[in-house]
């Protein structure tokens, strides 16, 4: 704890950043997001396991941009939303200094986005054992048992957005569901137009959601949203072994193609 | 470290002195082979002229039962029993159907994904990276390197880089001291499965690459292929008669001069089971100066 | 509110007799939007057309349905008819009642429903139509030809004789290529510099070409009319402005053991040299990576004996920026060489050539004079063998295709050499002769009969040196499988034919696609040969495929008319059908992100980064997509790709589409 | 009452299927009058979003079809679309989406004979499985309306 205040304390002290994202207790001792502007506050920083939240995706917000100069302290899962932004030719117009607490619960601090995706690879997540089982849980159903399964969970939803708000790759400042020319998604929170928000949102987000989870976690009626894009990526990295989050230059799957690309299904 | 070993019918009979050879140097070098427990037959070379699902089916239920014993890899040193298993495990990984339709006809479950190594590959994975502490002789012999037809090819199975001109072996006699020679027949085939029904051809064939082999000085031939070894070794006689020549050149097995090398006693490289006389290579040997 | 009139044509009795026209016609009048329906036999004919365009004027129309055949039959008649009324042609569609209705459907109820809910959809797609204009883009009516080869040569003269200017980059130092290295040309025998090199000269002399020798394309950017190109000129050290091309100074230049490029290193040269006595220009360049002067700073020779002072070792590359309406790419090909054949000892017995080697032997010019002596000692070999499809056809050598010219080049060399030795012997393994072309085959049965070259059909296993000869190893095919040998002086393969080592560089360079053996790709197999997919680059000779030279020829002369026909007007018009990225007001300017993943997207590199600026300050405010409208052909790849819609297709708009699919299923959009 | 006749939308591209449906007309080859046709410059362009709302909106059906592999008059548009089809495809199924209700194919323009006969096939299967409700049975019935009125406007 302390080696990271005072890491933090270095990088304002010589002018590497201005702004830093990190962790701080919560009155109910849960850890959340704080932003520390300057050395003195750095002592409320704290990083445990409980700091699931994925930083990064304040890094699209205008007033965090101002600061310019950013650290973020990054646990694996927004490393890896990081490397894909970067890949997706995002944070251009900001300089962001990269921390994380490895598991011998040493402070890193990258020099640069190569470094942070050589840090990745090393330390590429496995999809999680819960995530398995529920996958496992679903994809056993029959596919009847899932719609009903889905559409019970879509009925639910109340069209917050939540899941969009909270996603780093969510980051269009102009959404599809706000296009109306055409209104391509149903504006009122009733199933048809909710499955149509969940299904779209699932697949912009195939191959590049980084299995962070907050979207799941967010959901304030307690929907799964995660489980479509985890499935999305296990079949895109089946398919055509391509991994979001995973290399600057990018493995986006959707963006390209083999010829002998294969499908069972096309007559 | 635990291998998988698939004798297939030669190493267990007319050239058990490969595997004799193999175990052996295998030991010295810290490597277990524990053979795949129940195998059968590969099919070479009748079955995949005569039925495609049997030709898959037979290897296949080899690659299954390594699979079910655990084995992550497999070596097999006879070129042959390479040539049938990769090709049936190509054709599992190719192809969804055939992998349903073999796992049905074998009655096992079957993924394929085992390794199979050629004797090449298993001597540069296990035995080179040790080979130099354990290697206390000097061959100290011209040798001609003959790999036939199966060991090379084909490419997209053997994965040699230049299968009309491999030097596999040649690198693995220079680490035994000996000196491989430049020849021109390494590749030419022996006559392989004619061995019985045309002794003749066979003859002809395996005479040519005595022939050379003579011509160019070589005190020794090295082979990896047991087919090979008992054309050139077995069929002496009939050579003898075709060239009208004697030519007395042993036919040592890759792992038995690499056991030589290593101080392995002849007899239990099995240098005793050849036709050919072998002490002419053997006395070639002579200590590696440190 | 649109006022849409809606057209149904009979097609005489094609669409008439199994859809009620007039009802369908009814039906429509009623759709909401449609100001005017009418039906009529036949609405392509010249008083239907009358009617439509009456009708328009009439009634004020603001677009316009027509029910008849397929669009890819009359749309553009029926655009037109549009236009002469004063409306936008692209506010015309099609409703295709024809193809895909009357021809394929019995006369019943449900027939002319479908008709009617046809009618309906393009009716909801004219009310989403938004007029469009033809994309007029200038043309820079300067040719630029990459490659001075035989193609590179010819497809100069041909665009330059049409009167355009062209820039002929070449990266040796003289054009003439491949085919100034060979002896005599198939199926004629007549000598290949004599045909070559007055092409060479005119080149040289041409009012519209500009030669640039020794140089290289640094990069191509822009599109189609307008390129932008950096020509790099390579350091000659030689100043070509003084230079005479006298010779002192290679005649004295004490470097001359550095292996030949032009005799296929049969020969050795000097540091400071012209490729061979006809090059054009015939002036020296210095070989740096050779030269003592440039190694060790010592000798100076060549400086100290040139009478017109012309030497300059301190000359640098120089970067020239070219602007360019259409290029030519004839960057040619290459053989496989050495190591490729370690069972034929290629490299390693001195008398194991190649075809090239061979020609360079047979060539006059040659460092025999034409005499075909043996590398190794300078006898005459009294045997050779010729191995076709040495490499081709060969999926273990990972060469699948044919070379195509082998079967010719290795027939000429066979009859060449007997022509020289009537009692030598000429053997040649090949696979199939492959001689498709006009007298190619005659030539070849001329070798096999007239000069009884022995072809033997078979493959060729090793070969090895024995006493002084080389033994060829084969199997004749056509003898029941027999091996032979053959004791040969000499053996020559004909090695396939390669792209060249910087040919993945080039295309990378020029943004053009090429295939897994490096060969450029054309635009369509078939009906698009010379065009590459990207506008404006065409392909010419052995870099597309391997190619003899009246193939090359005839590719190049077809390139270059391909560029003539740009270039016949001053802008070129191209459909408005191209992808758009939407525009909005600050602070987002674009819906686009800027995530740029749709670059990757575009078959035809369409999509740039774009840097959106304040206008005063010049600071970059937002980096978006933007289309490239003079690459972009309408495919809409990109538009089903962007995540948030900020791409729109021209003609087939999201709008569109979706308003379509409504109307489709009778829900009004 | 009557058989039920299925809705069946068809999104083909402009160079292949579309020609291919044109040839199966010049040819006379008879099928089934359900089919609309959708035209698109590409199967590049085709959205699945389209494919989604033609869903809700009353289709029982849906072919989606291009050039074959390597035939694309745009080089690769299809191959962008077979992967956003794999993927697209395997999240209907995975929320339980009757996918049977689209069928994917390649026909060429020369195909007209296939054209025909894919239309048959699939107005068969769709017959079969009767009409498309699982979405309306969603909602309930008078919002849907309210909404339909309402973007009628």
């Amino acid at each position: 704890m302390k080696q990271l205040q005072n890491k933090v304390a270095e990088l304002f002290a010589d002018g590497t950043i201005s702004l830093m994202i990190g962790f701080k207790n919560s009155i109910s001792g849960q850890p959340v997001p704080c932003f520390i502007e300057n050395a003195s506050e750095t002592e409320q920083l704290i990083y445990n396991k409980d700091c699931k939240n994925n930083l990064s995706v304040y890094l699209h917000k205008p007033e965090v941009k101002q600061a310019k100069k950013i650290g973020i302290l990054a646990n694996i899962a927004t490393l890896r939303s990081l490397v894909q932004l970067t890949s997706e030719n995002q944070f251009w117009d900001i300089e962001k200094t990269v921390l994380t607490i490895n598991d011998q619960e040493e402070v890193l601090v990258f020099g640069n986005m190569e470094e942070v995706e050589a840090y990745v690879q090393a330390n590429f997540p496995e999809f999680t054992e819960e995530e398995k089982k529920l996958l496992e849980k679903l994809e056993a159903m029959t596919r009847e048992e899932r719609w009903k399964y889905w559409t019970e969970q879509f009925s639910a939803c109340i069209k917050c957005y939540a899941c969009r708000a909270v996603c780093p790759m969510c980051y269009c400042q102009q959404c599809t569901v706000e296009c109306n020319q055409p209104q391509w998604i149903k504006l009122s929170a009733q199933t048809t137009g909710n499955l149509e928000w969940h299904t779209m949102r699932a697949m912009h987000l195939a191959g590049r959601c980084v299995n962070c989870g907050e979207c799941g976690r967010i959901c304030p009626v307690g929907i799964p949203v995660h489980l479509l894009t985890v499935k999305m990526n296990q079949d895109l990295f089946e398919e055509f072994g391509s991994r979001s989050g995973y290399s600057l230059k990018g493995e986006y799957a959707l963006n390209s193609f083999k010829t002998e690309d294969k499908e069972g299904f096309i007559k | 470290m635990k291998v998988g070993f698939y004798p297939g019918c030669s190493l267990e009979g007319s050239s058990k002195e490969y595997s004799k050879s193999l175990f052996a140097v295998a030991k010295i070098c810290g490597i277990t082979l524990r053979e795949i427990e129940d195998w059968s037959c590969c099919g070479a070379t009748a079955a995949h002229n005569l039925n495609h699902d049997l030709a898959i089916a037979l290897p296949a239920r080899t690659i299954a039962l390594a699979e079910k014993q655990g084995f992550e890899q497999i070596v097999i040193p006879c070129a042959a029993c390479y040539g049938r298993l990769a090709a049936a495990q190509q054709a599992i990984l190719g192809d969804e159907s055939i992998l349903a339709r073999t796992q049905k006809n074998i009655d096992m479950e079957l993924t394929g994904k085992v390794q199979l190594l050629t004797i090449f590959e298993f001597l540069q994975q296990y035995i080179f990276p040790v080979a130099d502490k354990h290697i206390v002789n000097k061959l100290n012999q011209k040798t001609a390197c003959y790999y036939g037809c199966l060991l090379a090819r084909p490419k997209d199975l053997t994965k040699l880089e230049h299968p009309e001109n491999p030097m596999e072996m040649e690198k693995a006699m220079e680490k035994a001291g000996a000196s491989p020679i430049d020849w021109a027949f390494k590749t030419e085939c022996c006559g392989a499965g004619f061995s019985m029904s045309r002794t003749d051809l066979v003859a002809k064939l395996s005479g040519k690459i005595l022939e050379d082999a003579a011509d160019r000085g070589a005190e020794s031939i090295v082979v990896a292929c047991p087919m090979c070894h008992s054309n050139l070794d077995l069929r002496r006689p009939e050579i003898k008669k075709q060239l009208k020549k004697d030519i007395n050149i042993p036919v040592l097995f890759i792992t038995q001069a690499l056991g030589l090398s290593m101080g392995i006693p002849a007899c239990d490289l099995g240098l005793d089971k050849h036709f050919v006389p072998t002490e002419k290579a053997v006395s070639c040997i002579v200590k590696k100066e440190a | 509110m649109a006022k849409i009139g809606v057209f149904i044509c009979h097609c005489g009795e094609n669409i008439s007799a199994t859809i009620d026209v007039a009802k369908v016609a009814e039906e429509a009048s009623k759709m909401p939007g449609v100001a005017y329906a009418m039906d009529y036999k036949y609405m392509c004919s010249d008083p239907g057309q009358t009617k439509i365009i009456e009708a328009i004027k009439e009634h004020q129309l603001t677009g316009i349905v027509v029910g008849a055949c397929s669009p890819r039959m009359h749309e553009a008649t029926f655009r037109k008819a549009a236009e002469k009324a004063g409306i936008n042609p692209f506010l015309c569609e099609i409703a295709n009642l024809r193809e895909h209705i009357s021809w394929v459907h019995p006369r019943t109820e449900a027939t002319t429903q479908k008709a009617i809910d046809i009618v309906r959809t393009i009716v909801n797609k004219v009310k989403k139509d938004t007029p469009l204009y033809p994309i007029k883009v200038p043309v820079t009516k300067t040719a630029l030809v990459i490659g001075g080869g035989i193609a590179g040569i010819q497809a100069a003269l041909d665009i330059a004789n049409a009167g355009h200017k062209v820039i002929l980059v070449e990266k040796s130092p003289s054009i003439g290529g491949h085919m100034s290295q060979l002896s005599e040309t198939f199926p004629t025998l007549d000598c290949s510099q004599c045909i070559l090199t007055p092409r060479m000269v005119e080149v040289a002399q041409h009012p519209n070409i500009t030669l640039h020798t020794f140089a290289e394309v640094e990069s191509v950017s822009g599109f189609v009319g307008n390129f932008d190109v950096k020509v790099r000129l390579k350091a000659r050290s030689v100043d070509m402005s003084k230079c005479t091309g006298c010779g002192a100074c290679w005649q004295k230049c004490p470097n001359k053991k550095i292996p030949d490029e032009f005799n296929a290193g049969l020969s050795f040269r000097t540091a400071i040299y012209s490729p061979f006595p006809q090059a054009v220009p015939n002036k020296p360049v210095i070989d740096r990576a050779n030269c003592t002067w440039f190694q060790k700073q010592k000798c100076g020779l060549c400086k100290k004996t040139c009478p017109a002072g012309a030497i300059d070792y301190d000359m640098q590359d120089e970067i020239i920026d070219l602007k360019i309406g259409a290029i030519v790419t004839a960057t040619g090909f290459d053989i496989k060489h050495a190591d490729f054949f370690p069972e034929y000892g290629y490299g390693e017995f001195k008398d194991v050539i190649d075809g090239l080697q061979f020609e360079r032997l047979a060539s006059a010019s040659g460092p025999t004079g034409g005499e075909i002596r043996r590398p190794s000692d300078g006898t005459v070999p009294e045997k050779i063998v010729f191995l076709a499809c040495s490499g081709s056809r060969d999926k273990a050598k990972g060469i699948e295709y044919c070379s195509k010219i082998c079967c010719m080049y290795t027939a000429k060399h066979a009859m060449l050499y007997k022509h020289k030795h009537h009692h030598g012997d000429a053997y040649v393994f090949y696979m199939d002769i492959r001689s498709a072309g006009k007298n190619y085959d005659e030539f070849v049965r001329r070798a096999i009969e007239e000069d009884d070259v022995h072809y033997i059909r078979g493959r060729v296993s090793r070969i090895y040196e024995k006493n002084g000869k080389l033994i060829v190893k084969g199997v004749d095919t056509l003898m029941n499988s027999e091996s032979v040998e053959i004791e040969a002086d000499m053996v020559v393969l004909a090695t396939a034919a390669v792209a060249n080592p910087d040919a993945e560089s080039v295309a990378q360079k020029m943004h053009i696609s090429y295939d897994k053996h490096h060969f450029f790709a054309e635009a369509h197999p078939k009906l698009r040969p010379v065009e590459t997919n990207t506008a404006g680059i065409m392909l010419a000779g052995a870099c597309q495929t391997a190619k003899d030279i009246p193939d090359s020829v005839s590719q190049a002369s077809a390139a270059a008319s391909k560029i003539i026909g740009l270039f016949s007007t001053d802008e070129m018009t191209r459909e408005p059908i191209v992808a758009v990225v939407n525009r909005c007001m600050p602070p987002l300017f674009t819906t686009c992100t800027g995530c740029l993943l749709c670059m990757e997207v575009c078959p035809y590199h369409a999509i740039e980064r774009e840097e959106i600026k304040d206008r005063r300050t010049g600071e970059v405010l937002k980096v978006a997509a933007k289309v490239n409208a003079g690459l972009c052909q309408g495919c809409g790849t990109c538009v089903a790709f962007c995540r948030n819609k900020s791409i729109d297709l021209q003609g087939f708009s999201n709008q569109q589409m979706l308003s379509e699919v409504m109307a489709l299923l009778n829900k009004p959009f | 009452m009557s058989e039920f006749e299925p809705k069946i939308v068809a999104f083909v591209c402009n160079w292949c299927t579309y020609a291919g449906a044109d040839l199966a007309g010049t040819s006379r080859t008879q099928y089934a009058p359900n089919v609309r046709i959708v035209r698109f410059p590409c199967t590049g362009r085709i959205d699945f979003m389209l494919l989604m709302k033609a869903f809700e909106n009353g289709a029982d059906g849906i072919i989606v079809s291009g050039c074959h592999p390597n035939d694309c008059h745009y080089t690769s548009g299809n191959f962008h679309a077979r992967r956003r089809w794999i993927v697209f495809r395997s999240l209907l199924d995975f929320i339980g989406f009757d996918t049977d209700r689209i069928t994917f194919s390649w026909v060429s323009a020369a195909e007209g004979k296939k054209w025909a006969g894919l239309v048959d096939e699939v107005t068969d299967k769709i017959k079969a499985k009767g009409p498309f409700t699982d979405l309306d049975k969603l909602d309930c019935t008078k919002l849907k309306e309210m909404y339909d009125e309402a973007i009628a406007k």
